[in-house]
């Protein structure tokens, strides 16, 4: 039996602009299962990164409804938000954001020290994420150390190491070539596959779009279309 | 090259205020803290010179010898025409006249009978006159404890102490009994018009402040001074300077050549315990404001360096515009110069104005205490002293550790890819 | 916390040379202000322990008349003591004193002069008191007596000089001898050198006619001993004789905090400056951390908690060169930088500067406080960026 | 008749000196008690009225003081000032150990205590207690020796005192004097210690009211490199009425 783990409902944010306002996202409703991996879709500006954002407890609605693993995100506390985004989130970015002075190994332990899991707990789980990205020979180097794709792959077990309910990507493969793309949608896919951890993605990457269940795509700041794409379903 | 540099450090409020605020701030602390070592330092021999020593003194040479004993039959006897001499020849100098006794204070009671006697330090100095310096100089305005200054002839000032060992009150009168040049004694009659703190245990014992004039009708010196002080204008003791009149006023003849009684000058140095504090003030303060300099110039050196890194995103889009790994880095130490010598010199501007603030207002430090009390030898007035070294000391640790700074952030330019350069911010 | 102190600890280490200057200048700070105190106490603490060694002792007794200031009061301000306390006395228990005026003449110049006779069995005051023993100058009919390098060189007098001193006995009669100079002592103390003249007490007390008759007593410990005198002394305790020079220290202590102010706030600029950087350009890492599940305010933690690591990296690195340097110092003092004796003035050319915990541990914690203070300044204006704009690492 | 003589011999001092010389001789035998009765005879009186003057030399500059005295003993005293203008009318009244100045500088009276009886006068080489007071030798001084000695060619008698009593000023005297006029010639004066505090000689002897007076004296004070201190009589009575109130308190204002 499914879980629910998004359940937005007419869903408005605006931010300000000058005197005005601009509407970043116009009465949205959606709602995600647990173990998909799904895709917000659309152009820049069409408010994919805005809707990551407020899933991700990182900004708040400005009225409608945003439930995340039945959480509230307009009513969470910063101390709540945080303690969502800490326990059940994991985030995957563009610029892979590492903590750049930190060890890889370090860098993927971090999520386990706020969760304050015992050093014994830590240090298996670490392993075995940067196992699952492939990167166990890189655990004692440097952010500055690594290319594109091993850093993302880094970003990736720091989001996965602590077994998300929910992970948000956006634009990941954005600053990677089409061979480290792959590579890493590919771990992605397996961790959603193996684990059942639910995946959205925020991006207009065809690569990444290809490799998507689910398709809904923003217009605007509205649901233009939310789909599954066929040919993923035929292969 | 030089104007777009210019044109990127006004525009760019990151590369130019916060770097030249820090710079400023650093160089003003350097200088300010200079003239605040040098001018604590010379508080000890500043309150010596005003009571006593001057910054150079004019006497008789007998009286040079046997000073510790107040000898004013020893004095300088026509000392207003060797006062013209003076003020001919060093000007710039402000020359005031003392007279130093020992005498005996005898209190009357209603009956005009002796109540209370004690032996009282006499100084005799220009208290009625308008162009008096002296009130200013012994800050006696905020030494005051109870009454007023003296206002006329025959009114003095006591020492708060004494005057309550005397039981003596303000307007009250009292007779001064001392022996006058020729030996003989004189009494005569003052009245206490108000009592200061000198904050020295000696003076507040038992001393008395007497006007010139008072002093001289009294000691039946009529023209005559126990010495004649030279301070220089800007209140502060100039070693070389001093040794320099000395010398010139010594080879001069001052009256017949075989006068026993002929003035010499003497400066501050001259005494050994000024000169003791003098050579430690000087080395103290050198020794701090190295301290000082040092710290200074590391903090500067960081933000150089600080500076330098601000901009690695910068850097790359100029790199991948085309532009050179070595002229960047040289545009960069172009820039830390022009940071480091406009920061030096605002901070120098203000470390110096701040400085004088100090140097002439004071700071009183007495009033953030609880029993305020305001006194002749430590006026609790912390005062900065600045001296030519201030004009430059700051553009050593803002010049310099900027440059060095920068050219270690820079280093980066060459080290780093240009790509990472860029997505470094 | 102790995660917030450990990835604080990790991000400076990890930001290398910028770090390393930081905690230079702050350690650099922290030495300076406690070698400076450290100085300033020693040098304040000798002034006081030369004065307890030389002169006061650990307390006196004060005939009731007497007032060591003015001179009118000591022709009046002597008296015998108990026979218990007269032994003690002769057995050198305490340093008995009797005080009067006189003059001398040293080559036919008048020198007005505080005479002090002190017993010579006295074992409570650095005063050579064994020169004046009168075994030892039995030869010479002259008085034998001592004085401090300071007065002998004002005087123009050395060892061995004879002259002449005058002085009145207890009937007021004007008497006079010579006295020969058996001893000039080097000692740092003015109130025991300038303008004195120090004899041995039963031959002041002869040409006084004041038999076994003292004016002053110090006391070897802090003990005041009521039983043993009369109500003609005083006791004076050692906070009371030692209160002048406590307040020219308290004076002095003021103009000194500027020093540290102004090491501070140089060592504070440093810290405000890279944190100013920090917050500027480390934007993307503090939307990271909150990304992973930090609020706001946690970040701001963990940036002045990042200042506070500086002040521990500063403590450590100041433990390291300043221990040695400051024990270094503790065992062989500063060595003031002008030879004092060149100016004629007796005293120690060195200061032993003096550190307690106290000042250590306060200097740490004001010096810790104050960096938490300039690195939460800044990472303060963490709390009003939206995390969302500083994932991407924009101006905003 | 007496009076005739006395001034016969005022004008042929030397001669008389010299007459008189012989009739010493004879009296050989005098006892020391017998010669300090005879000079105080001369010098001592129930009370003494005298003009002086006093020429002070300081270190830079002398000056000469004028002044009136009225004696009785060694315990009354009263003195005022004449000359110069700068002193006239400043009155001393010495009772016992007490000293009382009147000023009219400051129109005060002003008590000074019992030490400052045995201070230097205004620099000079004498107290207050050697200006003012008339010490009977004979009940302050024991004589310890006395010997016969040529002084400045004049016989005189050596004679050592020494005071009877500890509060004296001086301990010790040596006097030189004159066998024939019973007036000392030279005096030494001595402190507790035999340290030599002072030294006179005296000069100018004239005859008053019988007696011998030295009228110069010079005074010095052995401590001080100074120039010692003249002192001339410029009239001198003895034994006259003093009114009392000459030396009460009254008439310092």
């Amino acid at each position: 039996m499914p879980e629910t783990i998004i359940q937005v409902d007419n869903l408005i944010k605006k931010f300000p602009v000058g005197k005005g306002f601009f509407t970043a996202l116009d009465t949205i409703s959606l709602r995600i299962e647990s173990g998909e991996f799904a895709g917000l879709i659309g152009p820049s500006g069409s408010g994919k990164t805005t809707l990551l954002n407020i899933l991700g407890s990182l900004d708040s609605p400005s009225s409608g409804e945003a439930l995340v693993l039945n959480k509230s995100i307009g009513k969470l506390g910063a101390k709540e938000a945080a303690d969502l985004r800490k326990e059940a989130i994991g985030f995957i970015f563009q610029t892979y954001n590492l903590l750049p002075v930190h060890t890889v190994y370090e860098n993927v332990e971090f999520p386990l020290l706020l969760l304050k899991r015992t050093k014994k707990e830590r240090n298996l789980q670490v392993e075995e994420a940067l196992e699952w990205v492939g990167l166990q020979s890189k655990r004692d180097s440097r952010p500055s150390e690594l290319s594109g794709g091993e850093s993302q792959r880094v970003a990736i077990a720091r989001a996965m190491v602590k077994r998300p309910k929910l992970v948000l990507a956006d634009e990941p493969t954005a600053n990677l070539d089409a061979k480290n793309s792959f590579h890493v949608l590919d771990t992605m896919k397996e961790l959603n596959e193996r684990l059942g951890v639910t995946f959205l993605f925020a991006t207009h990457d065809d690569k990444v779009i290809q490799y998507l269940r689910r398709i809904i795509e923003l217009n605007d700041g509205q649901i233009a279309r939310d789909y599954t794409p066929e040919k993923r379903q035929q292969s | 090259m030089i104007r777009f540099i210019l044109r990127g450090l006004l525009r760019d409020r990151s590369r130019s205020t916060i770097p030249l605020l820090v710079v400023a701030v650093g160089v003003s602390l350097s200088v300010f803290m200079h003239a605040y070592v040098t001018g604590i330092m010379g508080d000890m021999v500043r309150q010596s010179a005003h009571y006593s020593e001057g910054h150079v003194k004019v006497l008789t040479r007998p009286y040079a010898e046997m000073a510790h004993l107040n000898p004013i039959d020893l004095s300088i006897l026509n000392a207003s025409e060797l006062e013209e001499v003076l003020v001919h020849q060093y000007p710039e100098m402000d020359w005031v006249h003392r007279i130093n006794f020992s005498a005996l204070v005898d209190v009357p009671d209603s009956l005009g009978e002796t109540k209370e006697q004690g032996p009282a330090f006499v100084m005799g100095l220009d208290l009625l006159s308008d162009k008096s310096t002296e009130i200013k100089r012994l800050h006696l305005t905020e030494a005051l404890v109870r009454g007023r200054l003296p206002q006329h002839a025959g009114e003095v000032l006591l020492s708060e102490q004494f005057a309550k060992k005397l039981s003596v009150e303000v307007g009250e009168e009292f007779t001064l009994i001392a022996a006058t040049v020729y030996g003989n004694m004189a009494y005569v009659n003052f009245t206490m018009s108000g009592t200061i703190h000198h904050g020295s245990p000696a003076f507040d014992r038992g001393s008395m402040l007497i006007d010139l004039s008072d002093a001289r009708d009294f000691l039946a010196m009529e023209q005559g001074s126990a010495q004649i002080l030279g301070f220089f204008a800007d209140g502060f003791y100039n070693d070389d300077t001093a040794l320099e009149m000395k010398n010139s006023f010594n080879t001069l003849e001052h009256g017949e050549a075989e006068d026993e009684y002929a003035p010499i000058m003497l400066c501050l140095a001259d005494n050994p315990t000024m000169a003791l504090y003098l050579g430690l003030g000087s080395q103290m303060g050198m020794w701090i404001s190295l301290v000082f300099l040092l710290t200074m110039s590391l903090v500067l050196w960081n933000a150089g360096l600080l500076g330098g890194l601000r901009r690695y995103q910068e850097f790359g889009i100029r790199l991948a515009i085309g532009e050179e790994k070595s002229h960047v880095y040289r545009s960069l130490l172009w820039e830390s110069l022009a940071v480091g010598t406009i920061g030096s010199a605002v901070g120098t501007a203000i470390g110096l104005f701040f400085a004088y603030l100090l140097q002439h207002y004071g700071l009183n430090i007495e009033a953030f205490s609880e029993n305020a009390s305001q006194s002749v030898m430590m006026p609790g007035i912390i005062r900065a002293r600045i001296t030519p070294v201030d004009f430059y000391i700051g553009f050593v640790p803002g010049l310099v550790s900027t440059l060095i700074g920068a050219g270690l952030a820079g280093i980066g330019v060459y080290r780093r890819e240009t790509a990472r350069l860029m997505n470094e911010l | 916390m102790k995660l917030a102190i450990y990835i604080a600890f990790k991000n400076l280490l990890g930001a290398g040379l910028r770090t390393w200057i930081n905690v230079l200048v702050l350690s650099f700070s922290f030495v300076a202000i406690i070698w400076i105190k450290g100085i300033m106490l020693g040098w304040d603490h000798q002034a006081k322990s030369q004065l307890i060694e030389w002169e006061i002792g650990h307390g006196q007794y004060w005939h009731t008349n007497y007032d060591p200031n003015d001179s009118f009061t000591w022709d009046d301000s002597h008296a015998s003591p108990s026979d218990t306390l007269l032994n003690a006395i002769k057995e050198g228990r305490y340093a008995a004193i009797l005080v009067a005026q006189g003059v001398i003449y040293p080559e036919g110049r008048m020198v007005p002069v505080c005479l002090k006779g002190i017993n010579t069995t006295q074992q409570v005051l650095k005063i050579p008191t064994s020169f004046l023993s009168q075994e030892e100058n039995s030869k010479s009919s002259a008085i034998p007596v001592m004085m401090g390098a300071y007065m002998a060189n004002s005087c123009q007098l050395k060892e061995g000089d004879q002259f002449l001193v005058r002085w009145r006995d207890k009937d007021g009669v004007f008497d006079a001898r010579e006295m020969e100079l058996v001893k000039v002592f080097a000692t740092p103390v003015p109130t025991v050198d300038a303008g004195q003249i120090w004899l041995d007490c039963s031959t002041l007390q002869n040409m006084m006619g004041l038999n076994n008759e003292i004016t002053l007593l110090s006391l070897p410990s802090n003990e005041s001993n009521e039983l043993l005198f009369s109500n003609e002394f005083q006791f004076k305790s050692k906070e009371f004789l030692l209160s002048d020079i406590e307040k020219m220290v308290q004076m002095k202590s003021k103009g000194q905090s500027v020093f540290y102010l102004v090491l501070l706030v140089l060592a504070m600029l440093a810290i405000f400056d890279t944190q100013v950087l920090s917050v500027f350009k480390r934007r993307r890492e503090i939307g990271t951390y909150i990304a992973l599940g930090y609020t706001r305010s946690e970040v701001v933690r963990l940036f002045t908690i990042e200042g506070g690591v500086y002040a521990l990296l500063a403590s450590a690195l100041a433990l390291l060169y300043g221990y040695p340097f400051l024990l270094w110092q503790y065992r062989n003092g500063f060595k003031m930088p002008v030879d004092v004796a060149e100016f004629g003035i007796a005293g120690s050319n060195h200061i032993y500067p003096l550190f307690s915990l106290a000042l250590i541990l306060g200097t740490f914690l004001l010096i810790a406080f104050t960096t938490l203070l300039v690195s939460y300044l800044p990472a303060r204006k963490i709390a009003a960026l939206n995390p969302a704009e500083t994932l991407k690492g924009r101006l905003s | 008749m007496t009076r005739l003589f006395v001034s016969f011999i005022g004008k042929n001092l030397l001669f008389i000196i010299g007459f008189f010389a012989i009739t010493n001789l004879i009296n050989a035998q005098i006892t020391p008690a017998e010669v300090l009765e005879r000079v105080d005879a001369n010098l001592s009186a129930n009370t003494r009225v005298f003009v002086s003057e006093m020429t002070i030399h300081g270190k830079r500059f002398s000056q000469t003081l004028q002044s009136k005295t009225y004696s009785a003993g060694n315990s009354k005293a009263f003195t005022e000032y004449l000359s110069p203008a700068r002193e006239a009318g400043t009155k001393l009244l010495m009772l016992d150990d007490k000293l009382w100045i009147y000023t009219p500088s400051s129109d005060r009276t002003i008590q000074l205590s019992g030490h400052m009886l045995k201070q230097s006068v205004m620099g000079s080489d004498l107290s207050y207690e050697d200006l003012m007071s008339d010490t009977k030798l004979t009940e302050e001084y024991e004589v310890v020796s006395m010997l016969s000695e040529i002084y400045q060619d004049r016989k005189s008698y050596l004679m050592e005192l020494v005071a009877r009593t500890e509060s004296q000023s001086y301990a010790r005297r040596k006097m030189w004097i004159d066998a024939e006029y019973f007036v000392p010639l030279k005096e030494e004066l001595y402190a507790k210690s035999g340290q030599l505090l002072k030294q006179a000689s005296m000069s100018d002897l004239k005859q008053i009211q019988g007696r011998w007076f030295p009228t110069q004296m010079v005074y010095r004070d052995m401590l001080k490199n100074g120039k010692g201190t003249e002192f001339r009589i410029l009239s001198m009575e003895f034994n006259q009425a003093i009114p009392e109130h000459l030396f009460s308190k009254a008439v310092l204002r």
